[in-house]
């Protein structure tokens, strides 16, 4: 039953140009790979580690493709005849390569038909292995249980794996259920994979692999002594996309950041070269079991939330058709919004539940990802402390189901120990006191909070038809999200991208997805 | 991450970062020099790198938000806690106590004294109800529990204690505004010296604002503090009357 | 429009149970008077100043009557005869009685209707006086207008009259739009009210008429600067209740704490003094155009707020008819509640909302006075923030009349000057930014919030029709009110009650009335 | 109530009372040693009667909210900061200064540098939009205004000055985690020096946590903190060129 009388059609119009938009772009994408592709696929299929300056090995190999050329045709193709040809394992092979005792350019080639054959066999480990860790996920989860919706989503963020752990743990004590280590600067336009343990990172740490082991074993321990399961999450963006989905798969991640346009907009990241790139990681991520959530919320901190409010209903409708393509079904879906207003607006507290509730309806399925206020937080980490709670409030009310609670210190610094037991205070408090408001209330008809969220739709509906006539590509390119322009060849990382060869291949994607792209 | 207990500091979200939050208001005229005051303040407390992170004009006073860094540290290793030096038995455990060691009713006299209103604390203890699940005394075997409630004078309150022939005095103090709680809790003190009967009574207080050193440092036997029951004070009662032959 | 569902009929009863109890008190009230009273008398017509050890010259002339078994008589009697035989003013034969120059009992009797008349005129002069006051206030809000509904209203608790100002004035410009004077602890049980200024209370400062003077002052010079007429709060309550109602009247407060039962229930002030008191009390502060404060919240601090809530709205009731039986219009009838739930209640939100709307629509025209969250209040300044924050929530909801502010530091001290201004910028932001949000939101038909209206009412009718067959007086003796038992002939000041003589009056109730009683 | 302000202390409720609120977490695991612990450390600080009014097991940690006294004083009226020495025009004040002492169009460069990409705090100042109702550098008449955006290396952003014979730089720092900001801004300071450019240019540096005095102290010509707008910074480098002759 919607609350907010909202039009039907305009919901079907909307999600049909999204449909559209995306089968435009999904065109480009199938014709292209990357080099981050790549090294995903060879991560998979078991090549990790560095050489001796520290540079990982699946950069060592897919560079060496890329060098001779043979990005084209896909490493799978080339590393597959390799194997066929020396006997030796992927990870033997890229350590040759690695100490130049191998091109894998130059090696005689196998039949298609074979390589294709050895390939899939070593690509049905990888995802033998995914799907066991999701498997796991469930068992853990059936057995232990889980927080209530809207989950309670905290970040850590010291630079330092190991008082990342200990800050964690501390805050799954105070209830936290979900922990995202949120990721150094820059490391998103790092075009590789940082490796193994870190403690130097500056407002965040390293997404390495063994940085995700580390904090999956301490959450698995600390979710056994609070009889929970706790849920780690990390950033599936930046130059390394798929890479870090793959690991995060392996490692049994459960939610991921992970958004077609962000790093196009706020990373100034190449839209070809991101694109590509997203396809892939999402559907590690949706055969992974894997949580995305989408980066709207990001939208609000450069352009005002009220004015721009409907670019983040169009970009909600997008990133959904682009999840659905790549396999994800709704209920892992994290779309995201964000509580972004000026809080000196008069009744700006309806406008924000105006939108909430329209997301929720208008995607009754998802796990929306709602985010805390950011840009009109200050160094008053008293009213910082209201702002989220009227945060708070407006999720319970509109039954959101992740909740990326906000810290007072928001403006100063990213969160101390104890500011993230005081925001899960602020959030129990707020849920437990108010838990069926949303039950108990009507919103008038045709009052300022239906009229709201009737014109967000209409405004979004209106965008998505253009967007629709004038393409993805153009619309990023007339700064029409986020404020932000970006050429279509600007940006990192467009020379990672290649033309497929007729003869590429990528074995995962049928395994993940069922169906060849 | 190891943490030398020998030398404590704040942690932030790094081990030994030193980082302390502080608020105050400082009465001079807001601007540059009032915010450059508030942290010359807060070097001078010892802590580095002031950080005014919130100003806010309060028309001729400042008002601050600051993070800094303590130097400071705190041998966490050497510190001893003056405690109530007893072991808490629940309401049962004590009436078999009283039925076991003393043999008769204990009687106990309880009051919020001066001008101080607040009952709720004292009777938390002592009325039937009790608090947060824990009966009070008057529900105990073995106790004669008699509340005067609140504003009782000390005077009235020691003529009471003798009518009753009282073991135990508990007097609550609520309002500690200027340290107004001090001087009559003292007087109380000297009312019972000069009566004679001091060494003759247990003598307890409590209240938020109390701790068992206060308490002890002004003349009592034991000091409560927030989220005391019965149990806490009954089960030093009877102890302590054992232990002073005053059965 | 009820939001609530509430039945009319149980509404009328309630009303009607009230007014049959409070009927049947006034007949005591009638036949009765006090030293307080009395003393209240001499006040207004004229008599002020201290003797040379320091006791008010009120109390040395009605004690002077009393010693004399004269109080029956009334004051206006001794001392109007005292006048015509004299010819000197009040002031002037209370300073000869304090000298023991005068004993006004011995002096030769003129003729009632002689004293009568001469008092009389004199009276006139004091209820010309407030009534100017009154005009002065009228004019002062028509001029610079005032602050928007809820009121925001914040104590200052110094104990010196002088920080006070300074702490009141800071409060103005941040917003305050109810300056209110703690008094200090214990003064309501002085039988006599402390003169001159004064800076040395705990916990807050005296009431004396000097003090009224100083804030009224200060307050009206800030009103001006920040261009807000700025009300003056003080204690109506104690021992001297009708005194102070006319120090306040004189010195143009606009707020006063005052409620028929307080007294009797928290500082153990004996039932028939309290309820003889605030009868003339009230004909004061109605007639004087002040806005009274019942203290029903206070039952919430001993009681339980969930189980208890029906005797705050059965108190209302009371508090209604005993204000109309003095005079005063629902427009000035400040009924008190409070927002003292357990913050861990699940769903405590809808019940503190519930309270809250079922007031505003049975009290439709009074300003209620909605007191913060105090019993559950502990150190932690950011949790308190929050309940602050909620309570404001409520307030701008359900349209409350005057918003008494939490104070983050409730637990712990009186507040501290920045606590005054956090907390109006707690209600300030969520006032404004949900301003309008009680217009837009219906209750579910019989969902919690309606339900629990209805069931308070319900209970509070019958807990009235109950008091109506066994009396206040038997009521209060079993503890009904705020679980606080008080014998008729127990507590502070019955020694001050006397039976009214044939010869008896009191000038100023007819003169403030309308009609002798 | 007379303040004496060479000596000013925090004002709780009373003048000169000192009450300062203090929060933070030490590494300790919860119980009343953690409390002492607590005590003990702000007592270090020099601040007197500290009471722990909220504490809480975090598990291994212990978390604190304390009011104590200061007893330190400041002398507010030896106070001197330094301050952005300019008289602030709006714009069309600069836009008139440029014309009559200027006579040509003004250059200026501006990026957010190194690995932070927090581009709203320099697009405040420099894009045509600007922040807050006033219009950034790129609206003034006179003023030719290149903003390279975010993440921009110190080197690049270098090259593009020279290239575009820049009269001013401006540089945009918010991510101040782990100070990385200090190095980058020197860093940026040591390449112009290296080119020879340093004195050729006016050097401006802005962000949430810069100060104008940090600012002098790594070699800029100015700093700016939250709240500054596009005239604040206009008003400082046309007057600078002027005054050092680098029109
Ligand atoms: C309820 C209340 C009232 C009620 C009291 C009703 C009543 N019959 O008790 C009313 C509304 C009447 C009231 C009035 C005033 N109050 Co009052 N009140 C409170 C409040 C909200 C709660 C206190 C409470 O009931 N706590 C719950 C009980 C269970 O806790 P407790 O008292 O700490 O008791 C526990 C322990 O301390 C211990 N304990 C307590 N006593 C004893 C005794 C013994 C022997 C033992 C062993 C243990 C023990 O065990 C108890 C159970 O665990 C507090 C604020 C707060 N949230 O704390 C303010 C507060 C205590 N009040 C305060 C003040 C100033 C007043 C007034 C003086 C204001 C005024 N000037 O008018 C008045 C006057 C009262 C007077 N003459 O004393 C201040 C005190 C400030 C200070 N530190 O000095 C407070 C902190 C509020 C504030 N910020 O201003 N108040
Ligand atoms: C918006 C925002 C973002 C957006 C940025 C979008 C964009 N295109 O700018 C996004 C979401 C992308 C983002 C990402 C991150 N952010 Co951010 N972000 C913020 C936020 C919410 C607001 C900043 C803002 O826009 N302020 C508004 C502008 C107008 O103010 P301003 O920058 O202070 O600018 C004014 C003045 O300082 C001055 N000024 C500024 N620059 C200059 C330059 C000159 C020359 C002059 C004269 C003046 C001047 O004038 C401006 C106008 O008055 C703050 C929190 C907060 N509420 O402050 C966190 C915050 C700044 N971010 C933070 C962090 C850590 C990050 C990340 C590094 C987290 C991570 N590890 O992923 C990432 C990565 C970004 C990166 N590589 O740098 C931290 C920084 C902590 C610290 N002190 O180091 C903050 C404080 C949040 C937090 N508590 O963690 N962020
Ligand atoms: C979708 C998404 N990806 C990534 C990030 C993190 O940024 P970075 O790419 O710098 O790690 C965010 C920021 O919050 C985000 O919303
Ligand atoms: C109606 C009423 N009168 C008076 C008071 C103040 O108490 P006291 O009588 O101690 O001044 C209160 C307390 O809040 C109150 O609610």
């Amino acid at each position: 039953m919607s609350k907010l009388n909202l039009d039907q059609t305009l919901i079907d119009s909307s999600r049909n140009s999204a449909r559209k938009i995306v089968d435009e772009v999904q065109k480009f994408i199938d014709l292209h790979t990357t080099t981050a592709t790549e090294r995903t696929i060879a991560r998979l299929l078991g090549v990790d580690g560095v050489d001796d300056i520290g540079k990982p090995l699946p950069n060592v190999l897919v560079d060496s493709i890329k060098e001779g050329n043979g990005l084209g045709r896909g490493l799978a193709y080339w590393l597959g005849n390799a194997v066929v040809q020396t006997g030796d394992t992927p990870q033997e092979i890229a350590e040759k390569v690695s100490r130049k005792e191998l091109d894998i350019l130059r090696l005689p080639t196998a039949s298609e038909e074979k390589i294709k054959e050895t390939v899939t066999d070593m690509a049905k480990v990888a995802v033998e292995k995914i799907a066991n860790n999701r498997k796991k996920r469930e068992e853990l989860i059936s057995v232990l249980g889980e927080g209530r919706k809207p989950y309670l989503y905290v970040i850590v963020a010291t630079g330092n794996i190991y008082e990342d752990v200990e800050q964690a743990k501390s805050a799954v004590r105070q209830g936290a259920d979900i922990i995202a280590v949120i990721r150094t600067t820059g490391q998103s336009l790092l075009d590789y994979v940082p490796y193994g343990p870190t403690t130097e990172g500056f407002g965040g740490t390293y997404a390495t692999q063994e940085n995700f082991r580390i904090m999956r074993k301490a959450l698995d321990e600390v979710g056994q002594e609070v009889g929970r399961y706790i849920r780690l999450c990390n950033y599936c963006s930046g130059l390394c996309m798929p890479e870090i989905a793959a690991m995060g798969a392996m490692e049994r991640l459960d939610v991921m950041l992970n958004d077609a346009l962000y790093g196009i907009l706020f990373r100034d990241i190449n839209m070809q070269r991101t694109l590509v790139d997203q396809f892939f990681s999402r559907v590690i991520n949706g055969f992974a079991g894997i949580i995305i959530n989408t980066g709207e919320d990001n939208y609000l901190t450069t352009a005002d939330a009220v004015e721009e409010a409907h670019t983040v209903l169009a970009s909600q409708f997008i990133n959904e058709q682009f999840a659905l393509k790549a396999g994800i079904p709704e209920e892992q879906m994290g779309l995201g919004h964000a509580f972004e207003m000026n809080p000196d607006i008069e009744n700006g507290f309806l406008l924000e539940l105006a939108q909430a509730q329209m997301a929720r309806e208008i995607f009754p399925k998802a796990p929306l990802k709602y985010m805390p206020p950011t840009k009109y937080m200050t160094g008053n980490i008293f009213k910082g402390h209201l702002q989220n709670a009227m945060f708070n409030l407006v999720s319970i009310m509109t039954n959101q189901g992740i909740q990326l609670l906000g810290m007072l210190t928001e403006a100063i610094h990213t969160p101390h120990l104890h500011d993230r037991y005081l925001s899960l205070e602020n959030a129990k408090y707020i849920f437990n006191n108010a838990r069926n408001l949303g039950d108990e209330i009507m919103f008038k008809e045709g009052g300022i909070i239906q009229t709201r969220a009737q014109e967000v739709l209409k405004k979004a509906e209106e965008l998505l038809r253009q967007i629709e006539r004038e393409g993805l590509f153009a619309t990023i390119e007339q700064g029409k999200f986020g404020g932000v322009k970006r050429s279509r060849t600007g940006g990192k990382g467009l020379d990672g991208v290649a033309k497929k060869d007729p003869g590429y291949f990528n074995p995962f994607i049928e395994l993940m997805l069922g169906g060849e792209r | 991450m190891k943490v030398d207990l020998t030398k404590v500091k704040p942690y932030g979200d790094t081990l030994n970062d030193g980082m302390v939050q502080l608020s105050f208001t400082l009465p001079v005229p807001y601007g540059d020099e009032a915010i450059e005051a508030a942290r010359q303040l807060v070097r001078k407390m010892g802590l580095e790198e002031p950080s005014v992170v919130y100003s806010k004009d309060l028309v001729g006073f400042s008002y601050f938000i600051v993070y800094a860094k303590a130097t400071q540290t705190v041998d966490y290793t050497k510190i001893e806690v003056p405690k109530v030096d007893v072991e808490v038995m629940d309401k049962e455990q004590v009436e078999e106590y009283i039925r076991e060691n003393i043999k008769r009713n204990v009687v106990i006299v309880g009051a919020c004294t001066g001008t101080d209103a607040h009952t709720v604390g004292i009777d938390a203890i002592m009325n039937m109800k009790g608090y947060a699940g824990h009966y009070g005394l008057e529900r105990y075997e073995g106790i004669d529990a008699y509340n005067l409630g609140s504003q009782v004078p000390n005077e009235e309150l020691v003529a009471k204690a003798i009518e009753l022939n009282a073991d135990a005095i508990l007097v609550s103090q609520v309002v500690t505004q200027k340290d107004v709680h001090i001087p009559n809790l003292t007087q109380l003190v000297e009312l019972l010296e000069a009566e004679g009967i001091r060494d003759k009574v247990i003598l307890v207080c409590g209240g938020p604002r109390i701790s068992h050193e206060l308490a002890k440092e002004l003349g009592y036997d034991a000091g409560f503090g927030a989220g005391t029951f019965a149990e806490d004070v009954a089960s030093f009662v009877v102890t302590e009357m054992v232990k002073r032959k005053l059965v």
